[in-house]
């Protein structure tokens, strides 16, 4: 393993510092709960924005606190998601009489932890905290023999769509059901061409031949749904978009979202995009607005997810009001 | 060397065996996790018990009903992930069942363990056969049990979870995933030991080594 | 080698195609000629931006053309340098009729072709063209026994800087000499953990054994001046920093820029970051403004690069303008 | 077959014999880039020469020299990075140094070859014992005009230039690069074969086998 880090151990706590360093215009870390605020948060009267996971997917969550986004971020460590402590002091931290909406990726750990500390939020401060559960990840089976689906893509867009909704002033209950509404109109699949590794751990999670590829990866470096042969960007980008395509409730134009795991170059994703853009062209899908880039990470994990989202006039406008944060930035 | 009975003595005894046994196995957690998971349990159950030692350390005169809940809180707020708030929740748990008894007797850690068990199963909602913790766990109670209802003492019962937690950890190679992160690879998890089913045998195991 | 692309001979082709889909509000892309034109070029009275140089560098050059900052990009090869003809189309349409400035890395190819291209734009049709050569690297003696040092990091700061300046009306002369000033005032030095793979060679550069790091290392996959064993983060971080100040001039504030390489995740970087600025604290030097992500890449490489530039308050001033590219965005 | 002269076709055919041999030869010139520079020395040749044949592939009316200029045209057109340029420069001043003589004799060949490494020195501004192309082409020019002013004829001087440019490339394996992009490596660039110097190489030898 090589890394650009210092002890292994000391990973979330020594990004969290370079992170206030470089954001000190627009971030306050608190060290001891890892927590990464918006500077001027608690905003009185507007609905505060907590989300928060495993570390190891930057720029998400972190990257993404700010005007128009996240009040608070909850950094656990690498892969693991944060305990209640943090998600309590988050959640105090932001509250300015308007109620917490906590955005939780659809993960075990993830579900467990939020709820916990919204039990023990609102058993010591009877802040109103809603959460909403992101699930987005097509490559899972919804069933009752799986934990459900994952929370991936879907996840930045959720966060930049609803948050621009808190920042307009929305109350609770609109920028909950917003949320919902986010989540029940958006779908992603994932795919890995390397294994990334978990600092920890010091070696790659899993080892995947030269000639094939992980389909249904998540976020996490844990293996997909099946391993496939290594095959040209055309195929692989259908493999992603097809399932997609196949899930996505309602018609009409959608965001679409070519998103690197990490190590994968940003040539290699806009040729991905390309792709994606001919495939919906050919289904008849308009692509009103697109984003291509690395946003939700799996440290260095080479491969690329797609999320298709149908949004409405509303999600499109507030996709478009400005947002300003280290991970995402315009109109400011 | 307790006799019959478990102290706050003997409990930290435990939980400092227990915590390097989790630092010595911490590798091979971790890598059973890498196989049908996201390769962290190791290295979360090792951060997490060395925490509760550290919270607890100083406890000698405290009751083992209050050790176990410092025990829980510190699990909760140092482990993250699924294993933090579901060994959080077991200790929270046996330690309330405990209340503010100095010394447990072997019914009383019998109905200590069941109140964790319980709560492992309220937060995850798992079920037998989904491969996960709760699947050396339910085993455990049972052979505990059953060892006191056949006139064994602590120490047999105690011996007997053991065994039966490595069973049932065994048990889980061959089982399809329902719950946690190891579910999303469908028929593909089978042939891996389930990490969570691993460390309670441990636990359990270090439990028959230093309270029996 | 394992990547998201059809044919290795149709990588910069297919992303271009990629690249026009999703910015299709900001670009217009010459296929034929392989450049990348900001969508309203040429403007009238502004002098033009023209940049370029080999392709797997993204977002540079291409991500940068936009409104503050490059009119047009020439894409060559994956790090060939583009051939003249590029180079004229690329300075033909973004005449406006004030000059065009050509913003060349200090490369024997680069140099040599846009050299060609001048000397052709000039014969053919007239427009006044400059050139800047950039050359930051530290890692590269700048003497008769070298091709002098290479131009790096400092690029992404120069085209924001003399971007804005285009944008604000100033003239060639003006234009002109502040990208000289700016290429005087900041140096860089990068470092490598892993080597990137040239999709037509199909196979990494070169080989680094897990224990070790290129110190020094260009954006180029060409090895570096020493090879030396891992170390920590701070270590690594001094081993770029300290060479950089040792050679950098004047005094007073600097923009920090830490830079990815490609395949070093997000988090590493802002642990980078933190250790320069620790760094940067201790030796005195105000840290004015900060940029930390990838920027001007290497493919897949893993590594990272520092670029510090001394910048007067004219410089941070035209930092902070409105920039609206792919690549870079703030103020819009 | 050429006696002593070279006309438009046999300089297709060693384009030809060129374009083939470039494209053979290009992941060892790769792999020679990748050692002391940046891994495209081979793939940029064989698009660059490639695209020379498509190019004057119908030219067989036109002169010699025309030929050439085309072919250097193209090249600059389509190479890129240092190689095109010089490489293109030295096929356009081969051509123009031609001009419109029908057919070559071994004269006006030493000439053109003149030309053209004259040329590729204005570009480059490489000195000897800089690791570069140049330290091919220039022995080789000097054993031309050698065997040539010692009696010989066509054939035995481009026999002489490939071979003298063959010692040219193989003695740049211990030099130190002071130009393009091996310099960066400094010491390190010893030991390693320059890149351009091989192509060089290898181009003469296609024009020792097909012309003389
Ligand atoms: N719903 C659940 N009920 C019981 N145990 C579970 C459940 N989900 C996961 N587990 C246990 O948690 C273990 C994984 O723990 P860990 O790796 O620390 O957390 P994470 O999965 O969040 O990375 C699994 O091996 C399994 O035994
Ligand atoms: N200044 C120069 N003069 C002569 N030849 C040079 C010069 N610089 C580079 N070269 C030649 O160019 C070769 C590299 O060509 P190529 O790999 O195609 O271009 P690049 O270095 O731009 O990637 C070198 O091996 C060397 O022979
Ligand atoms: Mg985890
Ligand atoms: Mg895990
Ligand atoms: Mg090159
Ligand atoms: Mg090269």
């Amino acid at each position: 393993m090589k890394k650009l880090i210092n002890d292994p151990a000391d990973v979330v706590a020594d990004a969290l510092k370079g992170m206030e360093a470089a954001h000190a215009d627009l971030l306050r870390v608190s060290h001891e709960d890892r927590v990464i605020f918006r500077k001027d948060a608690p905003r009185q009267g507007k609905v505060g924005l907590v989300s928060g996971g495993g570390s190891g997917h930057e720029p998400l969550h972190g990257g993404f606190v700010g005007l128009g986004m996240l009040d608070a971020a909850c950094a656990g460590e690498v892969f693991t998601s944060p305990v209640p402590d943090q998600i309590m002091a988050a959640t105090r931290g932001v509250d300015g009489g308007a109620g917490v909406l906590h955005i939780v990726k659809n993960y075990t750990g993830d579900v467990m932890n939020f709820e916990m500390a919204a039990e023990m939020a609102a058993a010591e401060s009877g802040t109103e905290v809603r959460a909403v559960v992101i699930d987005d990840d097509v490559a899972v089976q919804d069933s009752l023999y799986t934990a459900g689906r994952r929370g991936v893509g879907l996840t930045v867009l959720l966060e930049k769509i609803v948050g621009a909704a808190a920042e307009a002033g929305q109350s609770l209950d609109e920028v909950e059901s917003l949320a919902k509404r986010v989540n029940e109109q958006g779908r992603s699949m994932g795919l890995a061409l390397t294994s990334c590794t978990v600092p920890a751990a010091g070696k790659p999670t899993f080892d995947l031949p030269d000639d094939e590829v992980e389909i249904g990866v998540g976020i996490h470096g844990e293996p997909g749904r099946s391993r496939e042969p290594m095959a040209p960007a055309s195929e692989l980008a259908a493999r992603l978009v097809e399932p997609v395509l196949e899930d996505l409730p309602g018609d009409g134009p959608v965001i679409a979202f070519v998103n690197g795991m990490g190590g994968t170059p940003l040539i290699e994703l806009y040729i991905v995009y390309r792709e994606v853009a001919r495939i919906l062209e050919g289904a008849g899908v308009t692509i009103a607005r697109s984003l291509v880039g690395n946003y939700i990470t799996s440290l260095e994990m080479a491969g690329c997810s797609v999320t298709l989202l149908r949004a409405d006039e509303a999600m499109l406008g507030l996709w478009d009001a400005p947002v300003h944060t280290p991970g995402l930035r315009w109109g400011r | 060397m307790p006799h019959g009975t478990i102290t706050t003595d003997d409990l930290l005894g435990w939980l400092r065996a227990l915590a390097d046994a989790v630092h010595e196995q911490a590798g091979h957690l971790t890598e059973l996790d890498a196989a049908i998971g996201d390769a962290d349990h190791g290295s979360n159950l090792d951060r997490g018990f060395k925490a509760a030692v550290a919270a607890v350390g100083e406890m000698t005169d405290t009751p083992p009903g209050k050790v176990l809940g410092k025990v829980g809180m510190t699990l909760v707020g140092s482990i993250g992930g699924a294993s933090g708030p579901l060994y959080g929740t077991f200790f929270l748990r046996c330690g309330t069942s405990l209340g503010e008894t100095p010394e447990v007797d072997a019914a009383g850690w019998g109905a200590a363990l069941r109140a964790g068990v319980e709560g492992v199963l309220a937060r995850g909602k798992a079920e037998r056969g989904d491969k996960t913790m709760y699947d050396a766990w339910a085993p455990a109670l049972e052979a505990y049990d059953a060892d006191l209802a056949g006139g064994g003492d602590l120490s047999s019962a105690l011996a007997a979870a053991a065994a039966a937690a490595a069973q049932g950890r065994d048990a889980t190679v061959e089982l399809v995933a329902r719950k946690g992160r190891a579910s999303y690879l469908g028929e593909r998890s089978a042939g891996h030991a389930d990490p969570g089913a691993t460390s309670t045998a441990l636990l359990l195991q270090c439990a028959a080594d230093t309270l029996g």
